[in-house]
C-alpha cells in the first residue's frame, strides 16, 4: 500500500466518521457544507480541463444537468422508499456520472478542435442546447422542473465523491502519463512533436471532468430534491469557472479553498446586507453577490491572473516535490 | 544622428542584448551584420520602441527616445521598416502608402512625395489600386520602403530588405537605398544577413554576436577582416 | 556503411500554400547514422521541409518514406512514435514544467501503462516511473543539465534551452533527429560544445541527424553531406568541400 | 406565401438588430482579437439610456398628440433619443476599454475573455441594482402605424429599423473604407506592430473602435425597444450571444459578413419560430453556431489560417 491510496482511504474514513455526527450539525451549516462539497467537485473537475489541459469550457453546468436528470430518472423509475436505498443511490450517481461522461465525449470529440474563445463559446452553446432540450422533454417535467422524492445526499456520499474527485485529478496529473495534460496546455505543437496525442488528452480531460460534474449533478438533485433547467444555465457555468480562476489554474488546493470561500461568501454577504447599520441604498448592492463576483473577477484578472492562491507557484512546486517522493 | 549607448534587452529570462553601443552619423549608411539570433532585429525593435529596453539610452537628434511609444518615435522622423516587410495585405498599395503618412498633416505635399516614390519604384505605380497582398516579395519590400518614405523620415532603419527576394530585385532595392540616402539625405541604419552587399553600400559596419558588438570598423576594412570573411562572407 | 535503402526518403515532394510553392519537387535521402546539413538563405523553405517531414504540413504532391513505410497522412505524434524527433527554431519548451518534467513528458510515448496505472499506483507503476526518472536523469547528465534538473525551463539561458530541447527530443528515442538552428543565439564556445554534443549523441544513440543551421562553421564542421535549398528548390548537394566551391551556391546563397 | 413574406420581413427586422450588434463584435475582434462578451450588455444600456432620456427630450421637443399619425416632432425626438443613447454608450464603451481591457492588452486571450465575462456580469447585475430587475416599458418614441400592401402589413417601426440600419451601415462603411481613421483601423487589425511603426497611436484607434461598436449596439437597443417595448437588465444576454453567432457566421473580423450573418440568423430564427416551434427559438442560434464552427470555423466567407510552427 503506497501513500496516495492511504490518503484516499483516510479521507473516506474521515468523511464516514464525521457523517456519524451529522445530526448534531446545525441544518443551515449542514446545507452549506454539502454545497461546498458539490462545488469542490465541480471546481476540481473543471480544473482538469481548464487549468491542467488549458481548454476553456463554459459548459460545465450542462454536464452537471445531465448527471442531475439522469440520476433523478434512475431514482424515480426505481420508486421512492424502495429497499437498498444506498445501492440505488450509488447506481443513480454512477448512471448520472456516466451519462454526463457520454455527453462530454459527444461534445468534446468534435469541439476540442477549436481553441480559446471559440471553444468557450461552443461549449456554452452545447450547454444551452442541453438546457433547451430538458425544457422541452415532458418526461423530465419540461419547463416545470422535476421533483425527486428522496433526500439521499448526505455528508458521507458528498465527501466520498469529493475525495474521489480530488484523488483522480491530482494523481492523474502527477504521473508521467498525466504530464501529457500539461504539455498540451503549454504547447500543443511541441506536445505532438514529442509523440503525445493531444486530441486524446483533451477529450480524456473533458470526459473525466464531465463524469464528475455528472456525479455533482446527481448529488445536487438528491440534495435539493428539485431540479429545473434554468438552474443549469450559463451563469452556473460561469460560477464554476470563477472557482477555478480564483483558485488558480492547475492548482487543486487553491481551487478547493476557492470553492469553500465562494460558497460561504454569498451567505456572509446576505448577513452583511441585512445589517441595519448600513444605508438602505447600499444593502441591495451588497446582497447581489454577482456584483461583487464580477468586480472580484475583473480585479483578479487585472492584478493576479494566476489566481489568489498561487503563491508564485510555490504550492505547485511543493506538489511536484511531493510527487517525486511518492513515485 | 542616432546614438545607442549600453542598450540591454531581455525577453523574460533570456538576455538578447548585453549593452551595445552604436553610432549612426548624419547622412551615412551604417550596417549591422551578424548571424541569426545575434540580436540585430532586437536592436532595431528597441530603437523604434516596439520592444522595451531594460537599460541604456537611445538618443535621436539630441533627444532621448528610449522611453517613447513607437508612434511618437515615428513622429520624430525615425522610421523602421521591419523584418518580413509587414505591409498591410488587406489594404491597397495606395492605402498602404497613405498609412505611411498617417502622422503628417500637410496633405498637399503628399502628391509630390508619391510621385518621387513612384519614380524610384515604377512597379508600385502600376499596382497602386491593387491589394497589397497580391504583390510579389520584392514588390512588397519596395512598398514597405515607399511606405516608410511617406512619413518623411530623417533616419530610416531597414531590417533585412533582402529577405526572401530574388537576387536581381535585391540589387535594385539596394541601389534605391543608396539613392534615397544620397538624394534625400536620409540617414540609414541597415540590418542585413547578406554581409557582402551590406558592407558594399555602407560606410561603417558593426558585427553583432549573441547580443554583443564584437567588431566595428569602416565597412571597407571589415570586408578585409579575416574573421568577418570566414563567418559572414562565406570566404 | 553500404545501406541499400535510405532511412528517410523524401520523394518529389511539393508543398503549396495558396498559389505559393514553399517547397517544390524536393528529393532528399538520409541514411542510417548519417549527419546531413540543410542550408539556404532565410525564407528558402528549410523549416517548411521540417514541418513536412514531421507531419505538421502535408505534401501537396509526392511521398515521404521513413524506415520502409510512407508517413504521408500521419499525424505528428504518430510520426514521432515511428522514430522522427525534432527541435524548433523558436524554442518551444513546455513553459510551466521543470527541466526534468520537460524531458519526462517526452517519455510519455513509450509508456507501457496508461490511465489505470496512474490511478491505481501499484508496484508496476512505481517501477516504470522510477525507470523513466533514471533515463531522464541519465540524459540530463550527458548534456550537462543535471544541476538544473528542478529549475523552471523558462529561467534557463538561451543555450541551455536549446540543449534541453535536444535532450527532450532524444527522450522520444528517435532514429532520426531534426535540429532547427540549434546554434542560433549561442556564442562561439557554446557552438563548439554543441557540435561536440551532436556528434556524441549521434554515435551513442546511432542517430541520423538532419541539421538546419546558418552558422557555416557548424555546418561545414560536422556534416558529412549538405543539401542547399533556395526558393524551395534543392540547388545543390554534396560534401562540405564540394558545396563550398559550387558556383550555384555561391551565387544564390553567399550573395555574390 | 403572404405568411412567408410576413415572416421574412419580421426576420429581416430582427436580423438588422443582430447585424448592428454583430458589427461591434467583429470590429473589436478585428483590432484586439478577442470576444467582447460584454458587448450585448451595452445594447441593454442603450435601451435604458433611451428610457431615461426620453422624458427630457420630450420636454424640449414635444411629441405629436396622435401617436397613429406621422409627426415630424415625434420623429425628430426619436432620433435625438437615439443619438444621445449612442453617444452615452460610445463613452461607456471607451471607458470600459480604457479601464479594463487596455491594461490586459498583451495578456493571454483567456485572461481577457474571462475579464469580459466579468464586465458582462457586472453590467447586468449593476443594471439590476440601478434600474431594478423588473421589466420596464419603453415609451413610444415613434409614431405607431401599420402600412398595408395588399395582405401584407409592415409596421412603421420595422421600416424605421430598416432605414436606420441602412443609414448606419452606409455611414460605417464610409468611415471604415474612406477615412484616415478607418484605414488605420483596418491596418491595425492586420498588423498592430506595423501600424505603430507607421506612427499610428494604437490606443486611439482601439478606443475609437470600441466607441463605434458601442454606438451601433446602442442604436440596436433603441430600435429593438421600439419593436418590443419591454426592457430589462438581462435583455442583452441572448441577443448578445446571437449577434456573436452572427459575427462568427459571417467570419469574425469581416464587416459585410457580420451584416449578412445577422440577417441570416434573424430570418432563420423567425422561420423556426413560425414554422416549427417557438420553444426552439434560442436553440437554433446555438445549433447554427456549433454547425458553423465545426464545419467552417472561419465563417461562411472566411479563409483557413494555419498556425506557424
Amino acid at each position: 500500500m503506497n501513500r496516495p491510496k492511504t490518503w484516499l482511504l483516510l479521507s473516506i474514513l474521515a468523511a464516514w466518521v464525521i457523517s456519524r455526527f451529522q445530526g448534531a450539525i446545525n441544518p443551515y451549516y449542514y446545507d452549506i457544507l454539502i454545497t461546498i462539497g458539490i462545488n469542490i467537485i465541480l471546481g476540481v473537475s473543471l480544473n482538469l480541463v481548464t487549468g491542467y489541459t488549458g481548454q476553456f469550457s463554459l459548459g460545465h453546468a450542462g454536464f452537471m444537468s445531465v448527471g442531475a436528470y439522469a440520476s433523478a430518472m434512475v431514482t424515480l423509475s426505481v420508486g421512492a422508499h424502495a429497499r437498498g436505498e444506498s445501492l440505488i443511490f450509488i447506481g443513480a450517481l454512477l448512471v448520472g456520472g456516466l451519462s454526463a461522461a457520454l455527453a462530454g465525449l459527444l461534445v468534446g470529440g468534435p469541439s476540442l478542435r477549436l481553441k480559446g474563445d471559440y471553444l468557450a463559446i461552443v461549449t456554452l452553446g452545447f450547454a444551452e442546447i442541453i438546457r433547451v432540450v430538458f425544457e422541452n422533454v415532458e418526461a423530465v417535467g419540461a419547463a416545470r422542473g422535476l421533483s425527486i422524492p428522496v433526500h439521499t445526499t448526505d455528508f458521507f456520499w458528498t465527501f466520498l465523491s469529493v475525495a474521489l474527485t480530488i484523488y483522480v485529478v491530482v494523481f492523474l496529473v502527477h504521473s508521467t502519463y498525466g504530464r501529457g495534460f500539461l504539455t498540451v496546455r503549454d504547447d500543443e505543437v511541441a506536445a505532438e512533436a514529442m509523440g503525445i496525442n493531444a486530441t486524446k488528452y483533451k477529450v480524456l480531460a473533458f470526459v473525466v471532468a464531465a463524469f464528475f460534474a455528472g456525479i455533482a449533478g446527481g448529488l445536487y438533485a438528491h440534495f435539493k430534491q428539485f431540479i429545473h433547467p434554468e438552474g443549469f444555465g450559463y451563469l452556473r457555468s460561469v460560477d464554476i469557472v470563477v472557482i477555478v480562476i480564483l483558485g488558480g489554474m492547475g492548482n487543486t488546493p487553491g481551487v478547493i479553498i476557492a470553492a469553500v470561500l465562494l460558497t460561504i461568501l454569498p451567505e456572509g454577504l446576505r448577513a452583511l446586507g441585512s445589517w441595519s447599520a448600513l444605508p438602505e441604498a447600499i444593502r441591495p448592492l451588497i446582497q447581489n453577490r454577482m456584483i461583487l463576483y464580477s468586480l472580484l473577477l475583473i480585479a483578479l484578472m487585472l492584478l493576479r491572473p494566476q489566481g489568489l492562491f498561487s503563491t508564485g507557484g510555490r504550492l505547485t512546486k511543493w506538489l511536484k516535490r511531493g510527487k517525486g517522493a511518492a513515485a | 544622428m542616432l546614438q545607442i549607448r549600453d542598450l540591454h534587452v531581455n525577453y523574460g529570462a533570456i538576455t538578447a542584448l548585453h549593452g551595445i553601443n552604436i553610432d549612426v552619423p548624419k547622412g551615412s549608411i551604417v550596417t549591422l551584420i551578424g548571424a541569426n539570433g545575434a540580436g540585430k532585429s532586437t536592436t532595431l525593435r528597441a530603437v523604434s520602441g516596439i520592444t522595451r529596453a531594460q537599460k541604456g539610452s537611445i538618443v535621436f537628434d539630441g533627444e532621448e527616445i528610449v522611453h517613447l511609444a513607437p508612434h511618437k518615435i515615428v513622429g520624430r522622423g525615425l522610421c523602421h521598416v521591419p523584418e518580413g516587410r509587414m505591409i498591410f495585405a488587406n489594404l491597397s498599395v495606395m492605402e498602404n502608402l497613405l498609412m505611411g503618412a498617417y502622422r503628417r498633416n500637410d496633405r498637399k505635399a503628399f502628391g509630390g512625395d508619391l510621385d518621387y516614390i513612384f519614380d524610384i519604384f515604377p512597379r508600385l505605380k502600376e499596382r497602386k489600386a491593387q491589394s497589397a497582398g497580391t504583390l510579389s516579395g520584392g514588390e512588397q519590400q519596395m512598398l514597405a520602403i515607399g511606405r516608410a518614405l511617406m512619413s518623411k523620415p530623417r533616419c530610416l532603419m531597414l531590417d533585412e530588405p533582402s529577405l526572401g527576394i530574388a537576387p536581381l530585385l535585391v540589387k535594385t532595392i539596394f541601389e534605391k537605398i543608396v539613392e534615397v540616402n544620397k538624394n534625400l539625405g536620409i540617414t540609414v541604419l541597415l540590418v542585413e544577413q547578406n554581409a557582402n552587399l551590406a558592407l558594399e553600400i555602407s560606410q561603417f559596419g558593426y558585427v553583432l554576436e549573441t547580443g554583443r558588438i564584437i567588431l566595428s570598423d569602416a565597412s571597407a576594412k571589415l570586408r578585409e577582416d579575416p574573421q568577418v570573411k570566414e563567418c559572414y562572407l562565406g570566404g | 556503411m553500404s545501406v541499400s535503402s535510405a532511412l528517410l526518403e523524401v520523394d518529389q515532394c511539393t508543398v503549396q500554400f495558396g498559389g505559393l510553392k514553399a517547397v517544390s519537387e524536393l528529393d532528399l535521402r538520409i541514411h542510417e547514422g548519417e549527419l546531413v546539413g540543410l542550408i539556404g538563405p532565410n525564407g528558402a523553405g528549410k523549416t517548411t521541409i521540417f514541418n513536412l517531414i514531421t507531419g505538421v504540413y502535408q505534401p501537396t504532391d509526392g511521398d515521404i518514406w521513413f524506415d520502409g513505410q510512407s508517413v504521408v497522412g500521419h499525424k505528428p505524434y504518430q510520426i514521432t512514435a515511428r522514430g522522427i524527433a525534432r527541435t524548433f527554431q523558436n524554442i518551444r519548451l513546455f513553459s510551466s514544467l521543470s527541466v526534468f518534467d520537460n524531458v519526462r513528458a517526452a517519455c510519455n510515448l513509450h509508456l507501457k501503462h496508461g490511465i489505470s496505472h496512474a490511478l491505481w499506483r501499484g508496484g508496476a507503476f512505481a517501477r516504470e516511473e522510477a525507470e523513466i526518472a533514471e533515463r531522464v536523469d541519465g540524459l540530463l547528465d550527458i548534456f550537462h543539465l543535471s544541476h538544473l534538473r528542478n529549475a523552471e525551463c523558462t529561467s534557463l539561458p538561451y543555450g541551455d534551452q536549446r540543449r534541453l530541447e535536444i535532450v527532450r527530443a532524444l527522450a522520444t528515442r528517435p532514429k532520426l533527429l531534426l535540429l532547427d538552428e540549434p546554434a542560433a543565439g549561442m556564442n562561439p564556445t557554446e557552438k563548439g560544445e554543441l557540435m561536440r554534443l551532436i556528434r556524441f549523441a549521434q554515435e551513442k544513440f546511432q542517430l541520423a541527424v538532419l541539421l538546419v543551421e546558418h552558422d557555416m562553421r557548424v555546418v561545414m564542421g560536422i556534416c558529412e553531406r549538405i543539401a542547399v535549398i533556395d526558393y524551395g528548390v534543392k540547388i545543390a548537394e554534396g560534401t562540405p568541400e564540394a558545396i563550398r566551391n559550387d558556383r550555384k551556391v555561391i551565387e544564390a546563397y553567399l550573395g555574390e | 406565401m403572404i405568411q412567408f413574406l410576413q415572416q421574412l420581413i419580421n426576420g429581416l427586422a430582427l436580423g438588422s438588430i443582430y447585424a448592428l450588434i454583430a458589427l461591434g463584435y467583429t470590429m473589436v475582434y478585428g483590432v484586439l482579437k478577442f470576444i467582447n462578451f460584454a458587448h450585448g450588455d451595452i445594447y441593454m444600456v442603450g435601451a435604458f439610456v433611451g428610457l431615461y432620456v426620453t422624458p427630457w427630450v420630450w420636454k424640449v421637443i414635444p411629441p405629436g398628440q396622435d401617436p397613429s399619425k406621422f409627426n415630424w416632432n415625434t420623429t425628430a425626438g426619436g432620433l435625438v433619443v437615439m443619438l444621445i443613447s449612442m453617444v452615452v454608450c460610445a463613452v461607456l464603451g471607451i471607458l470600459i476599454e480604457r479601464l479594463v481591457y487596455r491594461p490586459l492588452r498583451n495578456r493571454p486571450r483567456l485572461t481577457v475573455l474571462i475579464t469580459a465575462i466579468g464586465v458582462s456580469i457586472f453590467l447586468e447585475n449593476f443594471g439590476q441594482y440601478l434600474f431594478g430587475a423588473d421589466p420596464k416599458s419603453f415609451p413610444d418614441i415613434l409614431p405607431d402605424r401599420t402600412i398595408d400592401i395588399g395582405d401584407l402589413s409592415i409596421f412603421m417601426n420595422q421600416i424605421v429599423v430598416f432605414v436606420t440600419t441602412i443609414v448606419l451601415l452606409v455611414a460605417l462603411r464610409y468611415i471604415v473604407m474612406k477615412t484616415r481613421m478607418g484605414t488605420a483601423m483596418r491596418a491595425l487589425s492586420y498588423n498592430t506592430t506595423a501600424a505603430s511603426l507607421m506612427g499610428i497611436n494604437n490606443d486611439v484607434i482601439i478606443a475609437f473602435t470600441f466607441g463605434l461598436g458601442s454606438a451601433l449596439a446602442a442604436a440596436a437597443g433603441i430600435l429593438n425597444a421600439i419593436n418590443y417595448p419591454s426592457i430589462d437588465p438581462l435583455m442583452g444576454i441572448l441577443p448578445g450571444i446571437k449577434a456573436f453567432v452572427a459575427a462568427v457566421l459571417g467570419g469574425i473580423g469581416n464587416l459585410p459578413g457580420a451584416v449578412v450573418g445577422g440577417l441570416l440568423l434573424g430570418v432563420l430564427e423567425t422561420m423556426v419560430v413560425g414554422y416549427i416551434s417557438p420553444m426552439y427559438r434560442d436553440a437554433i442560434a446555438f445549433a447554427a453556431l456549433i454547425f458553423i464552427l465545426l464545419f467552417r470555423p472561419n465563417g461562411l466567407f472566411g479563409k483557413i489560417e494555419k498556425e506557424k510552427v
